[in-house]
């Protein structure tokens, strides 16, 4: 902006500088960029069809100075911009370079109009905004039309509760025990229980050659385990020869003793 | 539009019944009277009278409905979904299952987690599922089993009949190490 | 109930259109053949033309709808559904919507900004908008297309109906020189 500019008529006399005291907030210019444009390409296509002109036949030069002259503008007053603002600005600047120089007459051939790409992104886009507002023109349901919405009265039916098989229930109790089995804690490692171990115990009770009952060779706080250990244990004894079982009659009470 | 189709599409496309002073404030621009309305609403409603949409008046209010006849083709639109039961559920009742009776400590002690009481419910509720005792430790907590009404529903005539469920490999293990220590020291 | 009650109280009754083919299976006991549903929906829509409901077809199938001329009153009964869309979000749309199936990189690169998650997010909450694959490019993009839910909502048959955005001159002479080239070398 010039200072040679008339920005308003103040009392009869032209104002040329904006009064010191006056103050834009910057936030307010980056409101009317982000709220009343939807990025680079719209702004762009405002800055051509501002002046009515076809985009084919604008002047990419004159829109290029506008839009880097917005730009600037919002920079000097430290307006932070979207990225892709700065993109845009950037690539105008890169084709108004390239028209700029000046080229051999033997590349112009191939060489592509640098303005071209730009021009069918700007066609796309433009196309693409007036998709939007002809979908926004249709009828809607729920803006322009709504769905009939009566009560249906149906009676109440039984509710229909899910039902399982026994497979699956076998299923899920394999299922649970394999888990059980991996989540479980084994702190206390089962006390191991062998069988030679066991003959040595059992010969060692029975060395002062005491006759000692059968069930008392078998303590039930070891469990199951220990007692089928404790009665091989008995087994291997017996079939080595180091220790006998006395029976007085049938169903009379087993006894042990040493050899 | 006249007044009365205005009434006649708002019954129409309301999802709850209309009251005659709901309707007096959405035409507050129009500003019928009561009475006006009121009369629509009798006229409408003698209209529809004998249709497949009627219009009656129920303790909302007003509001378009499908005949009951309707209900046996209408419910064709809403076919039932059968819900699954969760995998918990499942677990829970396979454990009173096959390790009857047990307390809720001995599901969780095998599942590893707390069995929600929402679960014990349903399988109550189901009949399942019942109470048998208590059991004598302290606290004395529930124990559960399974029901006549369980076998039933599994086509099971005893408990018996459950499918066995292999001993777990580890355990078969230890066994057969056992079995094994035992050969060879012989 | 004559079979022509019963179609119109399942359109009348469902949430969603029915086509065709749903009524040939919803009354599949009383077997009608499609040509006489065909009749009885031509009939029933001519019924209803001119009144305050309206049958009409859509992607999904057939739909009773309320009039579009009753939406300003109608629409007092959802003040808060009545929403606008952003420009932003109908640009989105609208890239989809005729250029599917797109990715969100295409769609970026249309309107020279991000595409912002939020308006994707509500695309596809409001049903218009689904995945349908993924570009076999480097991080296999999502390709984005419109739904059938879309084409209900926007009151069409199908994706041909949608509004045709005007080709520019020069773009239509380009077309002309390709088609004034073929003729030329045929």
């Amino acid at each position: 902006m010039t200072a040679a500019e008339v920005i308003a008529t103040v009392h009869g006399s032209p104002l040329t500088d904006l009064p010191e005291n006056l103050y834009i907030p910057p936030e307010a210019l980056r409101v009317i960029l982000e709220e009343t444009f939807e990025g680079p390409m719209d702004l762009l296509l405002y800055l051509i069809r501002r002046r009515n002109l076809d985009i084919m036949a604008v002047s990419i030069a004159q829109v290029t100075e506008q839009y880097l002259d917005y730009i600037s503008l919002m920079e000097g007053m430290k307006i932070e911009l979207a990225a892709e603002y700065l993109l845009m600005a950037a690539l105008l600047a890169e084709i108004k370079s390239r028209l700029l120089l000046p080229r051999p007459a033997s590349c112009e051939a191939e060489e592509e109009d640098p303005r071209a790409e730009l021009v069918r992104r700007l066609k796309e886009y433009e196309k693409m905004k007036r998709a939007a507002s002809a979908l926004d023109g249709l009828p809607r349901m729920g803006r322009d039309s709504f769905p009939a919405c009566p009560d249906l009265d149906l009676p109440p039916r039984p509710k229909v509760l899910p039902q399982i098989t026994v497979e699956e229930l076998a299923a899920a109790f394999r299922k649970a025990l394999t888990r059980a089995e991996r989540i479980k804690s084994h702190p206390v490692a089962r006390e191991a229980l062998s069988v030679r171990e066991r003959m040595s115990r059992i010969l060692d009770r029975l060395g002062e050659g005491d006759v000692v009952a059968f069930e008392n060779l078998f303590e039930l706080r070891e469990g199951r385990a220990g007692v089928v250990v404790t009665f091989l244990a008995l087994l291997e004894l017996c079939k080595e020869g180091l220790v006998e079982v006395l029976q007085a009659g049938p169903l009379m009470p087993l006894r042990i003793q040493a050899r | 539009m006249t007044l009365k189709q205005i009434v006649e599409a708002l019954l129409l496309a309301s999802p709850e019944p209309l009251e005659l002073r709901q309707l007096v404030s959405l035409l507050e621009e129009e500003g019928p009277s009561r009475e006006e309305l009121e009369t629509i609403l009798q006229e409408l409603a003698s209209d529809y009278r004998g249709r497949v949409l009627e219009l009656i008046r129920v303790a909302g209010g007003w509001r378009f409905q499908l005949r009951r006849e309707m209900a046996p083709w209408v419910g064709r639109l809403f076919p039932e979904k059968v819900g699954r039961y969760s995998r918990a559920l499942l677990e829970t009742l396979a454990i009173i299952a096959y390790r009857q009776p047990v307390t809720r400590g001995d599901i969780e002690a095998i599942r590893g987690v707390a069995v929600s009481s929402h679960i014990m419910r349903t399988l109550q509720d189901r009949e399942w599922v019942k109470i048998v005792g208590h059991k004598e430790v302290p606290g004395r907590p529930a124990l559960y089993a399974t029901t006549e009404n369980f076998l039933n529903d599994f086509n099971l005539q005893s408990l018996s009949q459950l499918p066995p469920v292999s001993v777990e490999e580890d355990e078969k293990t230890e066994e057969q190490r056992e079995t094994e220590a035992v050969r060879a020291t012989a």
